[in-house]
């Protein structure tokens, strides 16, 4: 295992350690706001993942997007039901045993999942910028999903605007 | 010609249905008219077509008249048509049904008007408040009953069937409900017509689904549903041979005879599908002689008519298709006969004696007596709805079902008295009345076969035994048949008041009561044993594929048969005389039979068999569930409880410890203290609790909830892929 | 790619064309004729409709012989030429590279929504006039509509996800769309967290048979995974976790909890829509995955239809029971209708004729789309006049509604499987299917559940004739455009049972083109 | 680098991802936090599609599919956010909490 590997594998490591730590802390810190925030770190290290995946634009979209619109509209929310879940409240609900059990046994299931079924690895390397075809495809191959996404996303708004309007 | 128009029939009282639905529903006098018009314009339909099946003859069972015009229903790779099929039972099935439909729809004229006496003392007279829709509902009842007679194919047959389940459920259940000016029924009433239409309704549900099924194997099996095709030698073998054996050591053609005969069990009450029909009593007086007399139990029969192919074929075989169906229906026969005895009540008589009746016709086709079968279905019909009518008169006039509150009553009904004498003694088998030909002609067979067999074959004990049951069960009715007369008609009154109130019952219902015993008297000629001309008809020409069916000659034993079902049927009327007739039975006087003790008590519980699987209605409207639904329930809630307890797991013992007394002593409550659930609550209700809790309202134990379910999948998936 | 294919989208096209042309004239007109735009929404689903049976009806020039109805063509993929020929007439193929098809399915399912969105139309007219988004109410509608279609027509993960997501956000919306009612927004809220989960776990799912294939189309993935017998425990893996999506638009037991919550809260005409849309457009995917994709494993899927069918029935009928409700009794009794389809599915064996399991599903799905909207339209015309939707306020609707009463009493027996109704129709052909394909015994397990479930049919029933109303119970009144719908719904109940021809062959066709992945 | 990292890293950090999502979503009292949950799981979702079109396609550049799958996800995850915290908004206003446990008027 030459250096180069070594310092790749650590590279992940590290981000895998601080995106799962950031996941944790959302799913356990008691106070919501402070989840909101480790959701922001989350959010920030799967756009690293992205980054060693090659996949910038997706990156770009991530932090736009999750960081830019998501991340903010949760935080918004937060504040406007603030005051609901004090510190001294518990923020589990009756079964978060039972949910820990079921989710073990997921992972587990999944872990071994992983482990056994021959992915597809073609090993090809990506030769030029992907945007340019990533655009073209959009535009043909995938023309129609994306003009369905646009009318969804304005039914959204509208939908959204009547359900929490004053 | 006419049998062109044979879709008509069905189609009259069907039109006379939706005409008072949706037009003259408001008023009653119109819509009585337009059901009766409808009901006469039938009958001079069918009867065109009976005559012209009667001028063909025997030539008619070869060629049925057939007409499938209408490509109905695509079912794999062939259609199901709708259309017609007229063969010669048939077509006597169409001369009996719109008539004794037609007497009984002009006597609900008048019987659904109620008199009563208001406050003044002055008698008033006034329709019942649902006068028009009773109407559309037997309307409605007759069509089906007339589409199911000629229906081409079982598919047709089945959904008539049905509808007249349905139509069943609203005429039994006719007086469920009260509304705040009626005055001819009470909150008893009320409660016994819900139980009893419930209780009809799901105890023949049952028997519809057994035939259901049956059918769909048949229509798999064989490739067809229509009369015309479905019974041809050459598919009947394929269905043997081409298909694998449902269970080691059975085929596949008896299994689907039983699942169609028990679609007959249920509709024609027999054993142990019998508890729903007499509590179907509790419907109006008109409805039980349509039921039992003319549409609904006839049906049962006419469907093992229908089936009689299907069930030689698997008789011959694969096996004892026809002795289970003979088996059956003796042992109702005797069985109902010996609970008819011990009744109070008029119209249960009459109900037990309806069930041991058409055991009787099962056990004669059973027995390969097609023809003598065929004919008692006619021949009961007529003297059955006598009967009904006759008992619905007398009820009209006293206010009363107890026959130990009667006595006497022929002085002041004469008319309805003699016909009710004339119709008694038909269904007792006395000559020369038209039960006594039939049900000669059926003992006659059983005694034929059982005792003196053909040359070359040896005496059948089976047959022996149904035969004497059939004997046994013909004392038995001729027993209780005069006892009926004697505690109603004859004796002295011992209730006066209501004997001062009785009178003759309006011409509207002694008309039909005097039409129906003429055909009483007359219609047995047809089939006598030296001139059987309703055997020549209906069993000369074969039935459906079968060759033709023997008859023989009047000989000796014919001769010795009559002679002895006389004396059995003399005898029993005798033993009735001597015990109620003899020395009249006075008011407050126990029933002589009732020193029969704990045997008496058997039969007045009518064996039990409702505490025991069934659903037991009781007089003051009041219901409990049998011992086995309850057992079934108790263990729902045994299981319920246990779930509960376990999941919680984190009660503490002492709270632990008093829930168990609180329960148990809750359970005691209720199943045994007063043990008035309801039957569907118990049974299904407590799963139905149990899953509910469930239903929490919180959103993530659904999520969590799917999630497990989702691996839950995928696991099983994954143990079925390495296994 | 061809302007000519746009021929092909019509139906969707005029969909969502005319909700982007309500929502502007609604903001052009401020809540003043809502009416009007509620005709214009009638007006689409009804040129909808009218395009779906115009392509369905194309007699194809080629090949008389086939499938007559309709052509298969395969929209948008990357490898088709989109010649004119091409797309005039495709032979039957087993769609490996299609994203998006117009196929006999589609046309099946393109009939049924527009017919559901009509229907359910009719009654929301009366319901929302009083309400404000009214204009808007229609757009979601529409578009609702348009996604439950595009579901159907989807053969690729992500056009499944994308159309599945659409016709969950809209129905989201439009169960909340009473937010001043609690019990509106709760409902809401709940099928939205509920929903989200699902579609994440059905996600991950999705990209489990990405990894394993590098395709996204149902098609090519099925190739591979038929190929390939080292998949097996993936691609069961994954189809368990996209059943956790499909399994929760269709309401199927492990994955129905949502929906009597969904329905009790959602404004009726929402309930009626959602009790039939979405269940419907969930076996049109569920279909193409099972038969496209893991075909194969049928040994595997078979039994585990036969599972949840039991399941789904026996815990619909049986929970319905204690419900006095109307909306969460007839939510129930719908869940159990989904397990009757569910037979149908797991009937799709290789046995005598393996198309015959697909042909009962689609039939009973037509049977059921008009018994049950039907039972819902006098739900709502009750409601409406009353505001009542629990059993104990149902009592003498004889007297004050004949009408509805007796309608009430065809479509309860149609649901519980009575002749003569659509129901006992597609009853027959699921049970008939199920017999056939020697499932003798889940068909047993259906007959007895239908005996259940006509005990609480008749609890409908019995306070409609046989209880008096209260004193002084106003007769109520109802629209002319419910009465339509009513006559609509009650015709074809009784007349697919009559007449079941044209149904049987439109469904047939539609089974057919499975005929490839089949063989 | 993408030779240097074995593919079942990505995987197993997804599926970690999707876990710890899911516990999140399934028993947090915060309908917010419940929704947070529901985002790491759309994540744990788009790292899987990523690094499978990275490793498995025959040619990232002409086969982008599962870029393009996550593209969309990241779209409809922001349409599902807004519905969400609209409808949380909602309830907040009438009834005063965003706890899901207390959120079951409609129940049995």
């Amino acid at each position: 295992m030459d250096v180069s590997t070594i310092i790749a594998q650590l590279l992940f490591f590290l981000v895998a350690a601080l995106t799962l730590t950031a996941a944790f802390l959302t799913v356990l810190a008691r106070n919501v706001f402070h989840a909101a925030l480790a959701l922001v770190g989350t959010f920030f290290g799967v756009a690293a993942i992205y980054l060693m995946l090659e996949a910038e634009f997706l990156a770009i979209v991530q932090i736009l997007i999750y960081i830019g619109a998501i991340a903010v509209l949760i935080l918004f929310a937060v504040m406007l039901t603030r005051g609901l879940m004090q510190h001294d409240q518990i923020s589990f609900n009756h079964q978060w045993a039972w949910v820990a059990l079921v989710v073990g046994t997921l992972f587990l299931g999944m872990f071994i999942l992983i482990l056994q079924v021959p992915w597809l690895q073609s090993g090809a390397a990506v030769t030029a910028d992907t945007v340019p075809s990533l655009g073209q495809q959009l535009m043909t191959t995938y023309l129609l999903p994306f003009e369905v996404v646009s009318v969804l996303l304005l039914a959204t708004l509208v939908g959204a605007f009547i359900i929490a309007r004053e | 010609m006419v049998q062109n128009f044979t879709l008509f029939i069905p189609l009259l009282p069907f039109l006379a249905f939706a005409i008072i639905v949706l037009l003259t529903r408001n008023n009653n006098r119109l819509s009585a008219l337009v059901a009766i018009l409808s009901i006469v314009a039938a009958l001079m339909l069918s009867y065109g077509v009976f005559l012209e099946a009667l001028s063909e003859g025997a030539e008619l069972a070869a060629n049925p008249f057939y007409g499938a015009p209408i490509a109905w229903m695509p079912f794999g790779g062939m259609t199901i048509n709708f259309g017609w099929y007229v063969d010669p039972i048939g077509a006597a099935m169409l001369f009996m049904v719109p008539t004794v439909c037609l007497m009984i729809f002009i006597y609900s004229t008048a019987y659904m008007r109620h008199n009563h006496v208001d406050e003044h003392g002055h008698p008033h007279a006034e329709d019942d408040p649902r006068y028009a829709r009773f109407f559309a509902y037997i309307s409605l009842f007759t069509a089906m009953m007339l589409l199911l007679v000629v229906s081409s194919n079982l598919l047709q047959f089945f959904i008539a069937w049905e509808v007249m389940g349905f139509c069943s459920y609203a005429l039994i259940g006719f007086w469920s409900f009260r509304g705040r000016k009626e005055h001819h029924i009470d909150d008893a009433q009320v409660g016994r017509a819900r139980g009893a239409a419930i209780k009809a309704f799901l105890t023949t549900r049952v028997g519809d689904i057994l035939f259901m099924t049956g059918m769909i194997l048949l229509l798999i099996t064989l490739g067809s549903l229509d009369f015309n095709k479905m019974y041809d030698p050459a598919a009947m073998n394929n269905m043997l041979a081409g298909l694998a054996q449902p269970l080691p050591g059975v085929e596949w053609p008896v299994v689907i005879a039983l699942l169609i005969f028990g679609g007959t069990i249920a509709k024609s009450a027999q054993f142990p599908l019998h508890i729903w029909l007499p509590d179907a009593m509790e419907g109006p007086t008109p409805v039980s002689a349509l039921i039992h007399a003319a549409t609904m139990v006839s049906a049962g029969i006419f469907l093992i008519i229908r089936a009689y192919p299907l069930l030689e074929f698997a008789q011959q075989t694969s096996g004892p298709a026809m002795q289970i169906v003979a088996f059956v229906g003796a042992f109702t026969a005797l069985f109902a006969a010996t609970i008819g005895l011990a009744q109070n009540d008029i119209k249960r008589v009459l109900a037990f004696s309806t069930i041991s009746q058409l055991g009787y016709m099962l056990a004669a086709l059973g027995i390969g007596a097609f023809v003598s079968g065929s004919f008692h279905l006619l021949t009961h019909a007529f003297f059955k709805a006598l009967l009904f009518l006759g008992a619905g008169a007398v009820i009209h006039s006293i206010g009363t079902n107890d026959m130990f509150k009667m006595g006497g009553l022929i002085r002041k009904m004469p008319i309805t008295g003699i016909t009710f004498f004339v119709g008694a003694f038909a269904l007792m088998g006395i000559f020369p009345l038209s039960g006594f030909w039939s049900k000669d002609e059926i003992l006659l067979d059983a005694m034929r076969e059982g005792f003196y067999p053909h040359a070359g074959m040896s005496q059948d004990l089976f047959l022996q035994i149904i035969y004497l049951m059939l004997a046994i069960a013909a004392f038995l009715t001729a027993l209780y048949t005069g006892r009926q007369l004697f505690l109603t008609f004859l004796g002295k009154p011992r209730d006066q008041a209501a004997y001062d109130h009785a009178h003759e019952s309006p011409v509207a219902m002694w008309a039909p009561l005097a039409v129906l015993a003429t055909f009483t008297v007359f219609l047995g000629f047809w089939n006598t044993p030296f001139a059987p001309a309703f055997f020549h008809f209906v069993g000369e020409g074969g039935f459906m594929g079968l060759p033709p069916f023997e008859h023989s000659e009047f000989d000796p034993i014919a001769l010795t048969n009559m002679l002895v079902s006389t004396g059995i049927a003399l005898s029993g009327f005798a033993v009735a005389w001597g015990l109620y007739g003899f020395r009249p039975i006075q008011a407050g006087q126990p029933d002589p039979l009732a020193r029969l003790g704990f045997v008496w008590k058997i039969l007045v519980n009518k064996y039990w068999l409702d505490e025991l699987y069934g659903y037991k209605i009781n007089l003051d409207g009041t219901a409990q569930p049998g011992l086995l639904i309850r057992l079934v329930g108790a263990f729902m809630r045994l299981c319920a409880w246990f779930d509960r307890n376990v999941v919680d797991g984190l009660v503490n013992l002492a709270g632990w410890l008093s829930r168990i007394l609180a329960r148990l002593w809750g359970w005691v409550d209720t199943h045994i203290v007063d043990g008035l659930v309801n039957a569907t609550a118990s049974v299904t209700g407590e799963i139905a609790e149990w899953w509910r809790t469930m239903q929490t309202g919180n959103v993530q134990n659904y999520a969590l909830m799917a999630m497990v379910g989702a691996m839950a999948i995928a696991i099983l998936f994954l143990l079925r892929s390495f296994t | 790619m061809d302007v000519f294919v746009l021929f092909y989208l019509s139906p969707e096209l005029i969909l969502m064309g005319f909700a982007l042309l309500i929502l502007g004239l609604d903001l052009l007109w401020r809540e003043r004729n809502a009416q009007t735009l509620g005709y214009l929404a009638l007006a689409a689903l009804v040129a909808a409709l009218g395009m779906s049976i115009v392509l369905g009806l194309r007699v194809s020039a080629t090949d008389a012989s086939g499938l007559q109805w309709g052509n298969q063509v395969a929209l948008f993929c990357g490898v088709c030429g989109g010649t004119f020929a091409d797309l005039l007439y495709w032979a039957p193929r087993d769609l490996a590279d299609a994203l998006y098809v117009s196929d006999n399915l589609t046309n099946f399912f393109r009939i049924v929504g527009s017919l559901t969105g009509i229907i359910v139309l009719m009654a929301s007219f009366d319901y929302m006039r009083a309400r404000k988004y009214a204009g808007e109410f229609y757009a979601l509608f529409l578009l609702a509509v348009a996604a439950l279609i595009m579901m159907a027509a989807s053969t690729n993960l992500l056009m499944i996800f994308l159309t599945l997501e659409f016709l969950s956000i809209m129905s989201y919306i439009l169960t909340g769309f009473l937010r001043e009612d609690k019990r509106s927004i709760e409902a809401a809220l709940k099928y939205f967290l509920y929903g989200a989960i699902a579609s994440a776990v059905m996600l991950y799912g999705m990209s489990l048979f990405y990894g394993a294939t590098g395709s996204l189309n149902l098609g090519e993935i099925g190739k591979v995974i038929t190929g390939d017998t080292n998949y097996e425990i993936m691609a069961l893996f994954a189809f368990g976790l996209m059943l956790a999506g499909i399994g929760f638009k269709i309401a199927l037991v492990p994955f129905h909890m949502w929906a009597p919550d969904a329905y009790e809260g959602a404004p009726t005409p929402v309930t009626a829509f959602l009790s039939v849309g979405p269940k419907v457009a969930g076996f049109a995917v569920l279909l193409r995955v099972v038969l496209q994709v893991i075909v194969v494993y049928r040994n595997d899927w078979v039994t585990i239809f036969a599972t949840l069918a039991i399941l789904t029935m026996t815990l619909g009928n049986v929970v319905a029971l204690t419900q006095t409700n109307l909306k969460r009794l007839l939510a129930y009794s719908s869940i159990a209708q989904a397990g009757y389809m569910l037979i149908g599915m797991a009937s799709i064996s290789f046995s005598a004729n393996p198309l015959e399991g697909i042909n009962a599903v689609l039939i009973y799905i037509a049977a059921y789309l008009f018994t049950n909207l039907g039972a819902f339209l006098v739900v709502i015309a009750i409601e409406n006049k009353t505001g009542a939707v629990d059993l104990s306020q149902y009592s003498g609707m004889i007297k004050r509604a004949p009408g509805l009463a007796v309608l009430m009493v065809y479509f309860m027996l149609s649901l519980a499987g009575i002749p003569p109704t659509a129901g006992f129709l597609g009853k027959f052909f699921v049970f008939g299917a199920a017999i056939n394909a020697d499932l003798g015994w889940l068909a047993a397990i259906g007959v007895i559940n239908s005996v259940i479930s006509l005990f609480y049919y008749m609890r409908v029933i019995r306070p409609m004739f046989f209880e008096v109303a209260p004193e002084g119970a106003a007769p109520i009144t109802y629209s002319r455009w419910i009465r339509a719908g009513l006559v609509i719904t009650s015709v074809m109940t009784l007349l697919i049972m009559l007449l079941p021809m044209p149904l049987f062959n439109l469904a047939s066709y539609g089974a057919q083109i499975f005929g490839v992945a089949m063989r | 680098m993408i030779t240097q990292i074995p593919l079942v890293y990505y995987l197993a950090l997804a599926a970690a991802l999707f876990c710890i999502g899911s516990f999140g979503a399934l028993s947090r009292r915060n309908a917010i936090a419940v929704l947070m949950g529901i985002e790491l799981m759309l994540n744990a979702v788009n790292i899987n599609l990523v690094a499978f079109w990275r490793y498995g396609a025959a040619d990232p550049l002409v086969d982008q599919a599962g870029i393009v799958f996550a593209l969309f996800v990241i779209t409809l995850a922001a349409a599902e956010a807004a519905i969400g915290l609209a409808l949380i908004i909602a309830i907040y206003r009438s009834r005063d909490t965003v706890n899901v446990e207390e959120i079951n008027l409609l129940k049995w």
